[in-house]
């Protein structure tokens, strides 16, 4: 069993909403309410929800870019609330690393790729400015990118291109774990797949443990060791992928992979399997509906349903909250 | 939205006061404003008369407060040049002010609405780029300088508008036409830079493939959101009106306060320049107000905000 | 239904008639760069050499050879009331012009950026006081200010400069602030804090570079427009005081003697509107080179 | 088979910008029956949304042309309308549904109005009909309670919700051709497929033929009963839904269907096609995909392969393919 290298305890973050003249509190917009997760070393766990459920909060959080209202990370052992600032940049911030999804804004247009992948190394590490760019070479090679793209700006690269980059920055201080906040949805179709075949061979050279952020259910299926749904601010199921995917246990997940699917016509699949389609609309995070959130879209409610909340269950090696299995 | 208003006017009243402080340490930062005053036969006993008359002898502080109390009295004291107060000199200029100002900032704001979506829609057109050169010239142009030309063209040499006098309605021709000048290039440039942002966004597309004509989309639906933007300016927009009614009515010896400020500026006058400069601020905030109050109206998303 | 490939007729007329508008528009582009620019250097130039270029002292007044038409020998601008050179004083006047104009801007720039950087980035309290000050200085008629200053201090190189600093550097910290609060909240200021940058380090490595490119437009522009207001105060007498010439006092010298002796205004004003056109359209330029979004400025 | 509603032929669009001129649609050609949903499906840059804004005349000013081609919709090139006769078509006999639903609806006037607006305009109603004629429009998108939802503003509903609106505006005087431009790409998952059945929905009821625009085979897989996949401002093929998935001819089309990672299997590796899509600007001579196909030839270098007539509705412009 690879030793635990993330783990998330009961996160919880509350956004206050404010009204009236002294900005009183009215409410609070529950974005991620009692959330818990691990991740092992060389393995992905993919966080999937649609949007307001609160995946973005999450990886916020594990990056430290947002402080939580309750709830601990533990990473390597350690709890990084009660880490020093001096800790937490010599022992957190090299090892976790961050992708995000539009390669257009997440670069500085004004600073040259070697800087851009260069500028961790600068941040962290006492390295001369040849060495950086010698590792920076490196590292734009690993990503199967030549060195001649070393001195040209952000806009002159491609969608996927980018992306390869962001990789190589991201690898630049060799971390434990990379959090990949949606890194394919924003690129065409046939460009994604170089990109996770990328990320893929990477994983397995470097023996890196990703989380990621994702509400494509196909690409969560080819990446994934484990999986989160998350509804509303919390985690309905979680397991691993092929148990998930095979078996799905929370209706949600049921509804998530039947709107997903790719209905093919290919293998004589009869496209005529019954297919799940949520009624109504997605509920505002102000006042989530009490009991199970999802009951208000859920076509096997039951009474108890609107009433507890369902207490997480072990169904084999899958977690699923809901009163199906009380 | 009442919320909105509220806070707004909390807003103005303490940017009212920061006014206040900035203009009492301004006027006093030369330290001794009498040694304008002093004749050549003055005694040290007659400037210490002179410093008690205007209270400007004790300290700093005794200053400010007298300043104060004066001020929220509506005493404003008298006017050193013309002993007379500085209340009454400013109740005959205002009404002057405001006959010049009130029907010039309308035709501006007509005019630069009109030439500023003309100039949006039909980009690059012979009509754009006139409208684009008639703005730059406008601002390049320095205002008193087209007025002088003005007056030598119209009532020097062609002798068909009056360049002096209030009476008729001929004479409002010349000091309305420049104080439109000064505002109609920075206003009509809002407009403009608000329109194009407007045209740009997908509902104006959809408004097109709804069928709607070229004047429905942008006079019903461009405009109404095209105005948010400059809306949010204009307040700047109004500073620059006074600035052009102090070039305009000095130039056309307009009896209004734009003037007075100037000739009590020349005679180093400072409870008129002070009374002024506090009566302008209160306009401006006011307009300010009024501006943010509109804009909170034209744009529904403020206005439910309780929702 | 085998399609036949058909010579699409329609596609040489508008060919021609498309380049035709390329080339027009590429020579209005060289023009509105070359001519604003030369106009620049010129004035740079005579700022600079301008006591080796004026052929009189601008002050030696000659009180036989007044009202002289441009063209008399010895005054090509010819002269003014008191019969000083007005090729000299326009020459001298561009020194002074310019100078109390790059003197303000500089003065506005730095302090309106570092504001604007402060509260884009800290946000909260700092940034909510600062925006109020801001609007206050946006709000508050700057003649006024400059009057005030006037009454207080007497018109003078300082005070013209002062008034035109006290409320000048409002409009640089509105955009800047806008400016940084967007690229804060950008992803590469996010990717740079979880690679441990230092709060300095973001503002001057990442958001200080991005928001150059609208300081160097709203510059160039204000060299002219801050030339129109030192002149406009001059014009009123509470700006740059005689004998030294201004544009705006010469302008404002000429104004009784129009139908007799126009070229006492003409001249100036024209050097005035000259500077300010060139600023307007460089900075023009400058926008659509750099980044072509920032069209509202 | 029920009749053709529209019929495209040999469509030429190009933008004339200053660095040249970019032939987004290079010779495009297909129709669309009655009551059916034609697929345009292809990555982003290849023209796809272009062809939608062509058929409507809303070509962004001043670069966008239409350059050559016919676009007949029952009997008449629209082509050849006035400014004025097309105008009364847009919202009429066509109308288009756009990608964003944020930004689709203008954010100060009431939905309600924003539909009767459409209704005026087209349909010479008594003012007293309008409403009720709005309320029905607001049912066919089957949108809660449309009593109360007339008067909300656009910034009260969520964003499945808008597009609903949109369809709504959209199908307002029940236009003969429906094009749909990306419609569901802003939706999450679970709305998207809400408002997928809610299409199958309107057209069994209003029998109007929809082109939708699309760049997930999901979305085509489940809606669109024929399909023309669209590479760099070319159809490259076109054939019935299950044929596309079932027995791809074009190696792009193949590849594409390969390189999206299934939902009902696990793929050990992926399929990803090499090289970047091409600039519009100064496209490969011959056949566009050549530069990036793995089993392109030296004829597929020099000319581009003309179209083949598989069947009645299968055709693809290949060498490879005899």
């Amino acid at each position: 069993m690879p030793e635990v290298l993330l783990e998330g305890r009961d996160l919880v973050k509350h956004y206050p909403v404010t009204r009236g003249f002294l900005q009183h509190v009215v409410g609070w917009v529950r974005a991620v309410d009692g959330v818990s997760f691990k991740v092992e070393q060389g393995q992905t766990l993919s966080i999937v929800g649609e949007s307001g459920a609160g995946k973005t909060t999450i990886a916020k959080a594990i990056l430290l870019l947002e402080t939580l209202t309750s709830g601990s990370i533990i990473f390597q052992g350690k709890d990084l609330y009660k880490m020093s600032a001096s800790q937490i940049k010599s022992e957190y911030r090299p090892k976790v690393q961050y992708m995000q999804q539009n390669p257009w804004s997440s670069m500085n247009p004004r600073m040259r790729v070697k800087d851009i992948v260069g500028e961790p190394l600068v941040c962290n590490t006492k390295l001369s400015k040849t060495e950086i760019y010698k590792k920076v070479a490196d590292l734009l090679n690993s990503v199967g990118m030549g060195p001649e793209g070393m001195s040209k700006y952000p806009h002159e690269f491609s969608g996927g291109q980018r992306q390869r980059i962001a990789v190589a920055r991201a690898l630049a201080l060799n971390p434990n774990l990379v959090v990949l906040d949606e890194p394919v949805s924003a690129l065409d179709v046939s460009i994604r797949a170089q990109i996770m075949n990328l990320l893929k061979d990477l994983q397995a050279q470097h023996n890196l443990s990703y989380i990621v952020i994702a509400h494509n259910l196909a690409t969560v299926r080819y990446m994934s060791h484990t999986v989160a749904i998350m509804y509303l601010g919390q985690i309905v199921e979680f397991g691993d992928t092929e148990e998930m995917f095979e078996r799905p246990l929370h209706p949600y997940t049921r509804a998530l992979i039947s709107a997903s699917q790719l209905t093919l016509p290919e293998e004589g699949v009869d496209t005529t399997t019954k297919q799940i389609i949520l009624t109504g609309e997605m509920p505002s995070p102000l006042n989530p509906p009490p009991g199970c959130r999802f009951h208000t879209r859920c076509s096997e409610a039951r009474e108890i349903c609107s009433k507890e909340v369902p207490v997480t269950h072990i169904v084999g090696k899958q977690e699923v909250k809901c009163h199906n299995y009380d | 939205m009442l919320r909105f208003i509220t806070i707004r006017f909390l807003q103005s009243i303490v940017a009212f006061f920061g006014i206040m402080v900035l203009v009492f340490f301004l006027v006093r930062l030369s330290g001794d404003p009498t040694v304008f005053l002093r004749s050549t036969t003055s005694t040290p006993e007659s400037i210490d008369l002179l410093r008690h008359k205007l209270g400007i002898d004790g300290s700093l502080g005794k200053q400010f407060w007298i300043y104060l109390k004066d001020y929220s009295k509506g005493d404003f004291g008298d006017s050193y040049t013309q002993q007379r107060s500085v209340i009454k000199m400013v109740e005959q200029a205002l009404p002057n002010t405001l006959k010049l100002g009130i029907p010039s900032f309308f035709i501006g704001m007509v005019l630069a609405l009109f030439l500023g979506v003309l100039a949006a829609t039909r980009r690059d057109s012979f009509f754009d780029n006139g409208v684009k050169f008639i703005a730059v010239l406008g601002q390049a142009l320095p205002g008193f300088w087209v007025a002088i030309m003005a007056v030598m063209i119209f009532s020097v040499r062609w002798r068909i508008l009056p360049a002096q006098g209030m009476n008729s309605l001929a004479n409002y021709v010349l000091p309305v036409g420049t104080m439109v000048f000064f505002m109609l290039p920075g206003m009509m440039r809002l407009v403009r830079s608000g329109m194009l942002d407007v045209l740009d966004s997908e509902y104006i597309k959809l408004a097109r493939i709804k069928g709607l004509s070229e004047n429905k989309v942008i006079w019903k639906h461009a405009l109404r959101n095209a105005l948010i933007t400059p809306l949010t300016t204009a307040g700047m927009l109004f500073a620059g009106i006074v600035g052009g009614a102090v070039f305009t009515e000095n130039i056309f010896n307009w009896p209004g306060m734009g003037r007075l400020a100037l000739e009590s500026t020349m005679g180093r006058d400072f409870p008129v320049v002070q009374t002024i400069a506090l009566i302008v601020a209160i306009m401006v905030l006011g307009m300010n107000f009024l501006v943010d109050i509109t804009y909170a109206y034209v744009d529904p998303q403020i206005r439910y905000q309780k929702s | 239904m085998q399609t036949q490939m058909t010579a699409p007729k329609t596609v040489s007329k508008t060919k021609s008639k498309h380049e035709a508008s390329i080339r027009r528009r590429r020579l209005t582009q060289n023009l509105t760069l070359i001519i604003p620019a030369a106009i620049f250097i010129i004035l740079i130039l005579t700022a600079i050499f301008a006591p080796w270029l004026e052929p009189l002292p601008y002050d030696k007044t000659d009180l036989v050879a007044r009202w002289a038409p441009p063209g008399t020998p010895g005054h090509l601008l010819g002269t003014d009331a008191l019969g000083r050179d007005v090729l000299s004083r326009v020459i001298y006047g561009a020194r002074v012009s310019l100078s109390v104009s790059l003197m303000v801007i500089f003065i506005t720039a730095f302090v309106g950026t570092a504001l604007g950087i402060l509260s884009g980035y800290l946000g909260g309290n700092v940034d909510s006081v600062i925006m109020r000050i801001t609007d206050i200085a946006l709000s508050f008629p700057g003649l006024l200010l400059a009057m005030l200053l006037a009454v207080s201090l007497g018109p003078g190189f300082f005070t013209v400069v002062l008034a035109l600093s006290v409320l000048g550097w409002a409009g640089y910290t509105r955009l800047v602030r806008g400016a940084s609060l967007q690229i804060r909240n950008s992803d590469y200021v996010a990717q740079a804090r979880v690679a441990g940058a230092s709060p300095w380090r973001i503002m001057f490595v990442h958001i200080f570079p991005n928001v150059v490119n609208p300081l160097i437009i709203i510059m160039t522009m204000a060299v002219g427009m801050m030339i129109l207001a030192e002149s406009g105060m001059s014009y009123l007498g509470i700006g740059i005081p005689q004998p030294t010439p201004s544009w705006g006092s010469m302008v404002s010298d000429g104004r009784n003697y129009l139908d007799t002796a126009y070229w006492i205004s003409l001249f100036p004003g024209i050097c005035i509107a000259l500077v300010v056109l060139s600023g307007n359209f460089l900075g023009d330029w400058l926008r659509d080179k750099m980044d072509p979004r920032l069209r509202q400025l | 088979m029920s009749n053709i509603v529209l019929q495209v032929e040999d469509l030429h669009t190009s933008f004339f910008t200053r660095m040249g001129e970019v032939k987004a649609v290079d010779g495009v050609s297909f129709f669309v029956r009655e009551g059916e949903t034609f697929g345009i499906v292809g990555e982003s840059g290849c023209g796809k949304s272009v062809t939608g804004l062509s058929i409507m005349r809303l070509l962004p000013e001043p670069g966008g042309k239409v350059v050559g081609g016919k676009i007949i919709l029952e009997g008449k090139d629209l082509l050849e309308l006035s400014k004025k006769v097309m105008r009364a078509y847009r919202g009429k006999m066509v109308s288009m549904i756009l990608q964003d639903p944020m930004s689709s609806l203008n954010p100060v006037f009431p939905i309600g109005d924003q539909i009767a607006e459409s209704v005026r305009l087209h349909q010479d109603l008594p003012e007293n009909m309008v409403e009720p004629e709005v309320i029905s429009s607001l049912r066919l998108l089957r949108i809660p309670a449309p009593e109360t939802r007339l008067r909300e503003y656009p910034f009260q509903l969520s964003g499945g919700m808008r597009q609903r609106v949109v369809g709504a505006i959209a199908m307002s005087c029940r236009p003969r051709l429906l094009i749909a431009d990306e419609p569901t790409t802003a939706l999450d998952a679970t709305i998207q497929a809400q408002y997928i059945a809610l299409f199958e929905d309107i057209q069994a009821k209003t029998n109007v033929a929809i082109i939708f625009i699309t760049h997930d085979f999901g979305v085509i897989s489940r809606i669109c009963d024929r399909v023309g996949v669209m590479y760099a401002g070319k159809i490259v093929e076109t054939a019935p839904t299950r044929e596309i998935f079932k027995a791809p001819r074009h190696p792009y089309t193949s590849a594409l269907i390969h390189s999206v990672p299934r939902l009902d299997r696990k793929d050990d590796r992926l399929f990803s096609i090499e090289g970047q899509p091409p600039s519009l600007l100064n496209l490969p001579s011959g056949c566009r995909f050549s530069p990036r196909c793995s089993v392109s030839m030296d004829i597929c270098k020099e000319q581009q392969p003309p179209e083949i007539k598989l069947t009645d509705d299968h055709s693809v412009s290949c060498w490879r393919v005899k």
